[in-house]
């Protein structure tokens, strides 16, 4: 049996304040964690072809997926992936969510748009092969599974090769 | 342990420097292909695997999320350890050992040169409350560990430099190997100090490069290789993490791991029965405590061992025939792997123009670095 | 399978808070000693230490396992950590599981922590940096992002609402009620959780367990030991683990397809071949509300889209044909991650025993299973577990 | 050797930057707690007796870590004193620049007590400094003191 007494003493409950206040002492920690990530073959396409206004897959002829983000092998099928496949950059969302918290867990503030992350399925790639990236120019709660989208692009000198070369997917239709 | 338990595959990429030309994941299924084709299996004849990373060296909050589709473990059974790769190859062991699966892949990869912030990520292992806030190069542990080892054994910076030419001069020989180089003692003596008595040529540089180790059950084993290395005793041990409490000087956890190891593989001198030894050297003198240690001599003899050459490939007792981490490479979580690759590469005969001749036993030995007092020991034989 | 039997013989749990005073060492400490405590045997007789926690960011030192080594009782011991995210509470028996059961080791202490207060602004923050760093942090995602994707695909595919998703939350903060550890236990009704702060369209606040401080810790005995240590050691009869693909994006989220491998795994393993029937009581990992009926699915207790018909029937209910998270769950309960994991097999340790005092599920249960998930929508960790 | 396809062209190399961004307040425990009050209000040492080990352990901590006890009521206020186990001079900063002043980092081991503090050593000539000399520690002022290691501001010859 589970001694409720002693759990009780197992942990000092604090509030928040409690550290602000320096009812209890503490130390205060930034730790300095930077990195410099190798592209390498794959995404180094992926990337380079962004900055071309053009999203890029490689063809796996054993599952007939065209993998996006590439990779120089298919994780299913555990072989060399084949052909390079330029995709249109349309698709259909699989899936969507209306963020009212930003990646640090504060609210987005009123007045400021809801996020409205989604997976997309880019025409082409093959059934459920999506990549994630934001919907914009559409009030958040009209967006509906299955609508159809098409990447808007950042003018070609703001481009850097990177995901955020797409601004956003706006609504086609659907 | 009876012979149950062997390696029976092994892939690299080698080391390096720096692999700008391809990413983490690139680098993994080189290393999983060339360990698969070296054992003639596939993904589908693997019962389970075992993958080495720390998220903070991978630049990842949790990084075991990327380990399965380099392996091909996708939708199978997968986990990762935090620790040294022979903690992971201890895992794989036991797993085999309880009867779960027949042929188990370990794997470790190193991404050193995409970590620009090395030596604050070694300050973020320490404790919070007392040693992180002395907020010093981490070095510095190294540094008071040394001076304390040269104290109580007589060692000195110049037995220490010795063991800094044997190796990256054995690495020169190691396709495998990143830093091998041909120094002279005075070369090595005359490095910048940086906490003295430890100077720059005594701290062993990083290294990139992946490696995957195929496991098999005994008859499984023999089946798919002639030469399977067979997993005599394996063992990890993990003195106490406050600096603030621990032994400076002495290699406690080495000594402790070593003991449960040789018991296991039933070796009573070790001194003799050990052909050679691939072990932890991050720092110049680790080679030297971790070799008094790991009872392969006497307390404060591991100096004179060196300076006859005894520990030479052309010696009785080699010690890091292939660079160690000196001539390798510091690669963190893959340390164990690439020792646990020489001694393999010696005990198969595949160790190109640094082979030992007629070797049986190798014993590769892995320490986790500053601020650990955690080493692992594995006893391999042909 | 002739394989060599392993039992759990004791148990350690704390307090689950947001904000502990107690460092991470302290809580790993007080939970492991509470587990020797409970089956008499101190550190000498344990033989390794197995240390589960999750990513290193929240309680803020690298190497964690390294940090926690004393606290867990790992001096001078052998001593490993293994990690797999929100999975890891249920891998660390599994991992403790190959110790004993190789024979290299006949007792084994298996120690779960998290201390997630230690993260500021907030421990959500640590979540952006599981993303892929190249193809999706630059958008800067969070975690509830894809919990809220996955359950808005799990919606859509089976038809279920808000208002049925939110009985599990209503369910499990009722059972915590009961639990000594409970951080976030109560009566709600449907109505609180639809009123709750919208988080991320169709997640709200109460759709979500808390982040929380806290620990867990088992102790682990081969046969013969066991026998010797308690009257009613709980055999663990099946493990099963396992990871999908990273690239969640290009996999339909609707159904966990890694868990069922798991779960047959670990049915295999144990004999079972109608879980649904077979398994008496039921921990599936309910980080949110959808997650206990998308992992009731994945492990087989019933058949897809049937998950919210046995939530409405009251069969998930403690009295119940089939109880799940008698516990309270995370979300009642609370969620220390890796504790989190080990509490729930704390939870079915004390069914089987029929210690779980007003928990306790009727019918004198005898065979169980936890379970937990985690990384990027990927890994399935499961323990059967026989009395 | 395994893959398909290669950079062929130096140019095609390329990485992608970026950090982990999260900040930490460590609370100090109960043991920790005790630590550093007694640090600031009476410049002290705080140890844990454990009898089993019958050993006094520092820094305190709740628990024994070598036999598993809870030592937490056996606090023992111990001199601010030890010697010197091993000691080392340090000449670069973490960010990799050369000191201006290599600077002396010693692991004193409190005198009565298993363990001790990594600090600084000052107000002595490096070339004097040996193992196994005595130290004691010399506090900031009370008003500076803010529950932390560098409350201390060295140790110094005694």
């Amino acid at each position: 049996m589970l001694d409720p007494e002693r759990i009780k003493n197992t942990a000092t409950k604090l509030s928040f304040e409690d550290i602000q206040t320096k009812k209890v002492l503490s130390f205060k920690y930034k730790p300095n964690l930077k990195y410099a990530w190798d592209n390498g073959v794959a995404i180094g396409r992926y990337l380079a072809e962004l900055k071309n206004g053009r999203i890029i897959g490689k063809r796996c002829n054993s599952c007939k997926r065209i993998l996006v983000p590439p990779r120089l092998f298919c994780e299913l099928c555990w072989r060399p992936t084949d052909e390079w496949e330029y995709l249109k950059d349309t698709g259909t969302i699989l899936t969507f969510v209306v963020s009212h918290v930003n990646w640090d867990a504060s609210r987005v503030k009123p007045g400021q748009r809801y996020h409205t992350p989604a997976v997309i399925e880019l025409d082409g790639a093959g059934k459920d092969q999506g990549i994630l990236h934001l919907i914009n120019e559409i009030e958040p709660y009209d967006i509906r599974i299955g609508m159809r989208v098409q990447a808007v692009w950042k003018p070609p000198e703001e481009r850097i090769g990177a995901i955020t070369d797409i601004k956003y997917f706006k609504v086609i239709g659907g | 342990m009876v012979k149950e338990v062997a390696i029976v595959g092994i892939g690299t990429t080698g080391f390096r420097a720096t692999t700008p030309d391809v990413s983490y994941r690139e680098l993994t299924y080189e290393a999983a292909k060339k360990a698969y084709l070296d054992c003639g299996i596939g993904p589908k004849d693997i019962g389970a695997f075992v993958a080495t990373s720390e998220d903070f060296l991978e630049g990842y909050s949790i990084a075991d999320e990327y380990a399965p589709d380099q392996l091909g473990a996708v939708l199978k059974p997968i986990y990762t350890v935090t620790g040294d790769f022979i903690q992971s190859l201890g895992s794989g062991v036991m797993m085999i050992l309880s009867g779960l699966y027949d042929i188990v892949v370990v794997q470790a990869l190193s991404k050193a040169s995409n970590m620009l912030t090395k030596p604050y990520m070694i300050e973020f292992a320490m404790d919070p409350l007392y040693a992180r806030q002395m907020r010093e190069l981490p070095d510095y542990v190294a540094g008071l560990d040394m001076a304390r080892y040269m104290f109580d054994t007589g060692t000195t910076k110049e037995d220490c430099a010795q063991v800094v030419v044997k190796n990256r001069r054995n690495a020169m020989f190691n396709p495998y190997a990143a830093h091998g180089c041909d120094l002279s003692v005075d070369y090595v003596m005359a490095s910048e100090p940086v906490s003295y008595p430890l100077c720059e040529l005594d701290i062993s540089q990083c290294s990139d490069g992946a490696v995957v180790v195929v496991l098999a059950r005994g008859e499984v084993a023999r089946s798919l290789t002639k030469k399977p290395i067979w997993v005599r005793g394996i063992a990890w041990i993990s003195d106490t993490p406050n600096l603030e409490r621990m032994e400076w000087g002495k290699a406690r956890y080495a000594e402790l791991a070593a003991k449960k190891a040789y018991s296991m593989a039933g070796i009573k001198a070790p001194r003799s029965e050990i052909d050679f030894a691939e072990i932890n050297d991050e720092f110049s003198y680790k080679e030297l405590m971790h070799m008094e240690a790991l009872g392969l001599c006497n307390p404060g003899e591991a100096r004179y061992l060196v300076r006859d050459g005894v520990t030479e490939i052309t010696g009785d007792l080699p010690i890091n025939t292939m660079g160690g981490l000196m001539g390798i490479g510091n690669a963190f979580e893959a340390n164990g792997a690439h020792l646990v690759l020489s001694t393999v590469l010696q005990l198969r005969g595949e160790a190109g123009k640094n082979q030992l001749r007629d070797v049986t036993t190798g014993l590769a030995m892995s320490w986790r670095g500053i601020p650990t007092n955690t080493g692992a020991v594995v006893i391999l034989s042909n | 399978m002739g394989l060599r039997r392993v039992a759990i013989v004791g148990a350690g749990i704390t307090k689950f808070y947001r904000y502990t005073q107690e460092t991470p060492k302290e809580l790993a400490y007080e939970a492991a000693k509470m587990a020797l405590d409970s089956c008499g045997m101190t550190l000498k007789d344990i033989d390794c230490v197995v240390l589960g926690s999750a990513p290193d960011a929240f309680d803020g030192v690298h190497m964690k396992g390294e940090y926690l080594l004393d606290g867990a009782g790992g001096y001078k011991k052998p001593y490993m950590r293994h990690f797999v995210g929100g999975g890891t509470g249920v891998l660390s028996p599994i991992h403790g599981w190959f110790h004993v059961a190789s024979g290299m080791f006949d007792t084994c202490l298996v120690v779960a922590e998290e201390k997630m207060s230690s993260a500021f602004p907030h421990p959500a923050g640590a979540f952006l940096t599981i993303f892929d760093h190249t193809t999706e942090q630059p958008l800067f995602p969070t975690l509830i992002w894809i919990f809220a994707i996955e359950m808005h695909r799990f919606m859509h595919r089976h038809g279920y609402t808000k208002e049925q998703i939110a009985q599990v939350a209503v369910k499990n903060k009722k059972n915590a009620i009961d639990h000594p550890s409970a951080q976030l236990p109560g009566e709600i009704t449907v109505q609180d959780v639809l009123n709750s702060e919208v988080m991320a369209y169709p997640v709200n606040r109460l759709d979500i367990s808390p982040t929380s401080d806290g620990a867990a810790a088992i102790v682990l005995a081969a046969e013969h030991v066991a026998r010797r240590v308690t009257e009613k050691p709980v055999w663990i009869d099946g493990v099963g683990y396992c990871l999908d693909t990273a690239y969640w994006c290009n996999r339909d989220l609707y159904y966990p397809d890694y868990l069922e491998v798991a779960a047959r795994n670990a049915y295999q393993m144990a004999g079972i071949k109608e879980p649904s029937k077979e398994i008496h009581v039921a921990e599936p990992y309910d980080p949110f509300t959808y997650k206990e009926l998308h992992h009731m699915e994945g492990l087989m207790l019933c058949r897809r889209g049937e998950s919210v018909k046995l939530l409405l029937d009251g069969v998930t209910q403690r009295d119940g044909n089939l109880p799940c998270s008698p516990s309270g769950g995370l979300l009642g309960v609370g969620n220390p991650i890796a504790a989190a994991g080990l509490m729930k097999i704390i939870e079915i340790f004390l069914q089987l025993r029929g210690e779980a005092g007003k928990r306790q599920v009727p019918g004198k249960p005898t065979c169980g299973l936890a379970q937990a998930w985690g990384d990027l929508m990927q890994v399935g960790t499961v323990v059967v577990m026989r009395i | 050797m395994a893959l398909v396809e290669r950079l062929q062209v130096t140019t095609q190399v390329g990485y992608w930057c970026g950090e982990i961004p999260l900040e930490y307040i460590y609370t100090y425990g109960r043991a920790g707690e005790a630590f550093y009050r007694t640090l600031i209000e009476k410049e002290k040492i705080l140890g844990a007796y454990c009898p089993q080990c019958d050993a006094i352990f520092v820094p305190a901590s709740i628990f024994c870590e070598r036999c598993f006890e809870r030592i937490e009521g056996n606090y023992r206020e111990l001199e601010p004193v030890g010697i010197v186990e091993t000691f080392t001079v340090l000449y670069k900063n973490i960010d990799g620049t050369l000191k201006e002043k290599p600077e002396l980092i010693a692991m004193i081991n409190i005198k009565g007590a298993v363990g001790g503090l990594l600090h600084y050593l000052k107000e002595v000539d490096p070339k004097d400094v040996k193992i196994g000399m005595q130290v004691k520690a010399v506090f900031k002022p009370k008003d500076q003191r803010e529950g932390g290691l560098k409350d201390i501001s060295h140790f110094k010859p005694l």
